[in-house]
């Protein structure tokens, strides 16, 4: 589904990330762990455009998306949610979802009337995502979770092919965890949505991935099956340190 | 064009452009360290060139009655700014910016009418002091003795300023602040002074900024409204915050007024502002970014 | 049932309006002409500063070079229709141009480059004496026959507000308006839903400069001469702050910002001269006491209200 | 000397510490153990005051000081050393230095007396804060926090992204530390390191503490070591 090629990116003096290269498959969740200042946030930036590496590319189903402008390659079927939600603070919930189905719908210059199709469809998803309690609520008065689950709901409204989710379980109580790993999996079974997604809760990461990358100061040192993520002396090391 | 008319026009053009620097400096200091734009600089500068008036009258026409009631002119503006901040800034702090800008937008609307309600509508204008009239001869031409006041001033705000960022803790602390100043608060230090004297000398400088260019203007209310605009640009043209970046934009611009006129008279006034466009457009973040 | 009783309010304001000259003696249907002109003027702008995120110094300008396209146009050649098809697509153009580099600009950036560049047709409109007629502006402007009595002019003001404040509305409340906001709001975000940010932020500063054009044709027929002040930044400032007066995060609160500084300052000038102090002093207290305008304040205290009386029952 | 009973700490809407109690006696070593994002520096940023809590407080040395403003905790007597460093860049070193200074009465902390036990920053005293390397900046962020004369300083993860030599000499110097009779409350997730030095552990998970105890009894406590710190 999307590979990465030998990536490299470093800001000022500092290497952020060096030759970076592994894939992310088709149909399944993969996880992104590692430390602070492992260089996951940049890599994500990188994948969605937001960054251009100095070296490497970016590729998705064959095609080099390396350097295309955000919203290319957002149009190009790669969604993307955020840690800390980001979203349009001022409108309401279902006109947020809305916003990314009009786009979809090719009627970002409509001036006059309203697009039906959006709304029915925003509508849908907000049924799914059980979010209709607070669908007309502007999202600066609802809850984190409630933002939590919006970014999942907007990217679905995306209609990506991969979603990108920067640590979709931060800042909300354990009891709300397993309701947002309930929306992912969701997410990639009946929507078949390749998942990628950067994570600090182990727990979660083993309860759900099928694939686990380990970065550690910029450099894979990790990649494959959870189990064996568990058994690697390296991901010990970085966690643990060496006396450990 | 005859070389010796070059060198006049350039000597003619640092100048004005070290009086905008006089301007500029407060403007881009309170930019840099409170992060507001503060449009009420205008205001000051021209309360600064009615105080000069008043004290004039008072203190008389002597050369040394001239820099008394300058230094006297800049002091009071510096007590209106204090009180400006004690009073309304400082509830604002890490409000929207555009809140903040609007506060000071109202009070360029109460000064300039206040002016009128003290000092009436009339154009009131201040004798040049005897040191400063008349003209040297360089380069084969003549150049007015009041352009070296405008010189000295912006040198003289220069290295004062200098002294002040660099030399003093103050100053350092005041730069740090601008970078970032939470840390500074955790190393125990009170950041809302540093604004205070950020924004009071700032006040000075307009005020200052005001008593010098008396002689050369009409003094009345709206004085300040299309000198603001300028120094804005030349703040932004320098780069946010950036004091050097301030003066090298400020001297650009007087350099290109001065040879405006030579060039293209008519049209001298847009020169800044075509400048000013082109740099933003071409380097957003300021001549000195990278 | 609430939206209905909405409509029939605006309804009847609408009529009171039109048959205010039966009425109102002629100084007050001036002031109510110039009320219409700066409210269209100030919703112009306030569909890139409230919806789109922009701080847009320069609506002046757009204003301005309508106006000043119209006066020319019909000074030199006589075709009216012409001249009021002529302004707003000069505005256009205008608005059109500066916004190519605009949009590649954000926040002070962008505002400090709108200064610049509507000072620079500022200066170029004050100093073009053989084209501008310089400082002096062009003292009377010819109008079409149609337009000859105040009451006339008053009611073309009307309707040109009426009709551009429903198009503007419908905008606001389009697909394109929702994109326009979100993009307001969050440009990241927008990007990461594959909106073109840039050509969507473009889109609405063409139509700002056409409404303000629109508005520019409103401001001749209300005073019948232009001056250079007209594209002053400090003319921009002055709508600025009627938008934020009134409350840039609605629809009603440019034109009630621009209503109550505009009647407030009327009112005071037949007392005394200081209008700018008096319109100073209501700009500081609504920056300190009322931030989200005064149709924000209302309507939240509205909302408080209702949020209070559903928690005692 | 310091405790925190019963914090909640938000970031904005989103809650980052639940319930949250600590204490840290005097002239005591305090670490806080745990993975990155389990609320380690939210905890110090809200002691410091930079991140009040919404509930709960925080007392000093018996003194209530959370919902004090930071300079005025900061000048009780606490230090902070942010895991970022975040240093001045445009500053010199030296400037760094000399803002941060604070005369108390006993006050044994000044320029020269950093530069003797960072020995390093000697030499570089005239160069700009953003021109160092990261150890560099490391042992500024400690000087400066010194320079304020503190009685008892927080570090968050040090040693985070240097080279092994450097951590070892910081390692020694915050020793140095501890051997002057300064509290110190140190965040770190590297446990070979703070172990050494550390005289009570507390773990953290998800925003709570999960565990606590002397370090001695957490080195015999594999279990635990292996599910809070470890990958299984």
């Amino acid at each position: 589904m999307l590979q990465i090629k030998d990536i490299s990116k470093s800001f000022e003096k500092f290497l952020a990330l060096s030759n970076l290269s592994f894939d992310v498959p088709e149909g399944k969740i993969t996880a992104l762990i590692g430390p602070n200042g492992a260089g996951k946030s940049t890599l994500f930036n990188i994948i969605s455009g937001h960054l251009r590496p100095e070296k490497g590319k970016i590729v998705l189903k064959n095609k080099d998306i390396t350097g295309l402008s955000p919203h290319i390659i957002s149009s190009l079927g790669i969604g993307r949610t955020f840690q800390i939600p980001s979203l349009f603070p001022k409108l309401t919930v279902k006109e947020n979802i809305m916003a990314a189905y009009i786009v979809r719908n090719g009627k970002t210059f409509k001036f006059f009337g309203i697009d039906r199709k959006s709304e029915m469809a925003a509508d849908s998803i907000i049924d799914k995502m059980n979010l209709s309690e607070v669908s007309n609520t502007p999202v600066t008065s609802c809850s984190y979770g409630v933002g939590k689950e919006l970014e999942i709901a907007m990217a679905m409204a995306t209609n990506p092919k991969l979603l990108l989710m920067d640590e979709p379980t931060a800042g909300i109580p354990k009891t709300e965890v397993g309701n947002i790993i309930e929306k992912i999996k969701l997410l990639c079974e009946l929507e078949h949505i390749t998942v990628f997604f950067t994570e600090h809760d182990i727990s979660f990461v083993l309860s759900i991935a099928s694939k686990i990358v380990v970065l550690n100061q910029g450099e894979l040192i990790f990649e494959g099956v959870p189990k064996e993520a568990m058994e690697s002396s390296d991901v010990k090391e970085i966690y643990l340190g060496k006396d450990a | 064009m005859d070389l010796s008319i070059v060198a006049s026009y350039l000597l003619i053009g640092i100048s004005r452009g070290m009086f905008y620097f006089v301007l500029a400096a407060g403007l881009t200091l309170i930019l840099g360290v409170l992060k507001i734009i503060n449009f009420a600089h205008g205001s000051l500068y021209m309360l600064g060139a009615f105080f000069m008036y008043t004290f004039i009258g008072i203190a008389g026409q002597g050369t040394g009655a001239f820099f008394l009631s300058a230094v006297m002119a800049a002091i009071t503006v510096g007590f209106i700014s204090f009180i400006i901040e004690q009073m309304l800034l400082k509830h604002l702090y890490g409000k929207e910016h555009l809140m903040q800008m609007l506060l000071t937008y109202s009070l360029v609307l109460i000064f300039g009418d206040s002016v009128e309600m003290i000092w009436g509508t009339d154009y009131y204008t201040v004798a040049m002091p005897k040191l400063l009239s008349g003209s040297y001869h360089i380069f084969g031409t003549y150049i007015s003795k009041f352009y070296l006041l405008f010189l000295i001033s912006g040198l003289l705000t220069v290295v004062l300023l200098w002294l002040y960022m660099y030399k003093t803790k103050l100053g350092k602390i005041a730069r740090a602040v601008a970078t970032n100043r939470s840390m500074v608060e955790a190393l125990g230090i009170n950041a809302d002074a540093t604004f205070m004297y950020a924004f009071v000398i700032g006040g000075v400088l307009a005020g200052l900024g005001g008593a010098i260019a008396s002689p050369a203007v009409n003094i009345t209310s709206q004085m300040g409204d299309s000198i603001i605009i300028k120094v804005f640009l030349v703040v932004i043209v320098g780069g946010l915050g950036n004091i050097w970046g301030s003066l090298i934009a400020a001297i650009i611009f007087g350099i290109s007024e001065s040879f405006g006129v030579l060039i293209f008279p008519r049209f001298e006034i847009a020169f800044p502002f075509a400048i000013a466009a082109i740099v933003l457009i071409l380097k957003p973040r300021g001549i000195l970014s990278k | 049932m609430k939206f209905n009783r909405k409509v029939y309010i605006l309804l009847i304001l609408i009529a009171a309006a039109l048959t205010a000259p039966l009425v109102l003696d002629s100084y007050s249907i001036l002031v109510l002409s110039e009320i219409f002109v700066t409210a269209l003027f100030a919703l112009s702008l306030n569909l890139v500063l409230g919806y789109g995120g922009m701080l847009q110094f320069h609506q002046a300008v757009f204003l301005g070079v309508s106006a000043y396209s119209y006066s020319l146009f019909v000074l030199h050649s006589g075709s009216f229709i012409i001249g009021i098809v002529l302004g707003p697509a000069v505005a256009v153009i205008f608005g059109t141009v500066m916004g190519v580099f605009l949009v590649r600009l954000s926040g002070i950036y962008f505002g400090m480059l709108t200064i610049a560049l509507g000072q620079l047709v500022w200066a170029v409109v004050f100093k073009w004496y053989s084209f501008t007629g310089g400082g002096n502006g062009i003292p009377s402007v010819p109008l079409p026959g149609f337009l000859s009595t105040s009451t006339e002019r008053y009611e073309a003001t009307l309707i040109i507000f009426l009709i551009s404040a429903f198009a503007l509305y419908k905008i606001v409340n389009s697909p394109f308006g929702l994109l326009l906001k979100a993009t307001g709001q969050n440009n990241t975000r927008a990007e990461s839903i594959s909106v073109n940010t840039k050509v969507v932020r473009l889109t609405g500063i063409v139509l700002s400069s056409f409404f303000a054009g629109i508005s520019g044709i409103s401001y001749v027929i209300y005073s019948q001469s232009v001056s250079p002040d007209i594209l002053y930044w400090k003319n921009s400032a002055e709508i600025l702050v009627a938008c934020l007066v009134g409350g840039i995060y609605t629809f009603a609160g440019p034109i009630v910002g621009s209503a109550v500084i505009i009647l407030i300052t009327t009112i005071a000038s037949q007392y005394m001269e200081y209008i700018a102090f008096v319109l100073g002093i209501i700009l500081l207290v609504s920056v300190l006491f009322m931030p989200d305008g005064i149709v924000g304040f209302i309507k939240k205290r509205i909302g408080d209200g209702i949020a209070a009386n559903k928690r005692y029952q | 000397m310091l405790s925190v009973k019963e914090i909640d700490v938000c970031y904005g809407k989103a809650q980052a510490l639940f319930n949250v109690s600590i204490h840290v006696k005097k002239e005591e070593t305090v670490l806080l153990l745990g993975r990155n994002g389990v609320g380690k520096s939210t905890l110090l940023k809200s002691i410091i005051g930079l991140l009040p809590p919404a509930k709960g407080s925080i007392f000093f040395n018996g003194q209530r000081i959370s919902g004090k403003k930071v300079y005025r905790i900061a000048n009780d007597g606490i230090a902070y050393v942010p895991q970022e460093r975040e240093i001045f860049s445009d500053l010199t070193v030296e400037d760094n230095l000399a803002i941060a200074e604070h005369k108390t009465q006993d006050g044994r902390w000044s320029i020269d007396k950093v530069y003797q036990l960072f020995e390093p920053l000697k030499k570089m005293r005239k160069r700009l804060g953003g021109n160092l390397s990261g150890g560099e900046q490391q042992m500024l962020s400690i000087g400066r926090a010194l320079m304020t004369n503190p009685t008892f300083i927080m570090l968050d993860e040090p040693t985070e992204g240097l080279a092994p030599l450097i951590v070892k000499m910081l390692e020694e110097q915050i020793n140095r530390l501890k051997e002057s009779g300064i509290g110190i409350l140190l965040a770190e997730q590297n446990l070979s390191s703070a172990l050494k030095i550390g005289d009570r552990v507390y773990l953290m998970e998800k925003g709570s503490i999960c565990y606590e105890s002397s370090t001695k009894d957490l080195m015999k406590n594999r279990d635990i070591l292996n599910r809070y710190l470890g990958i299984g």
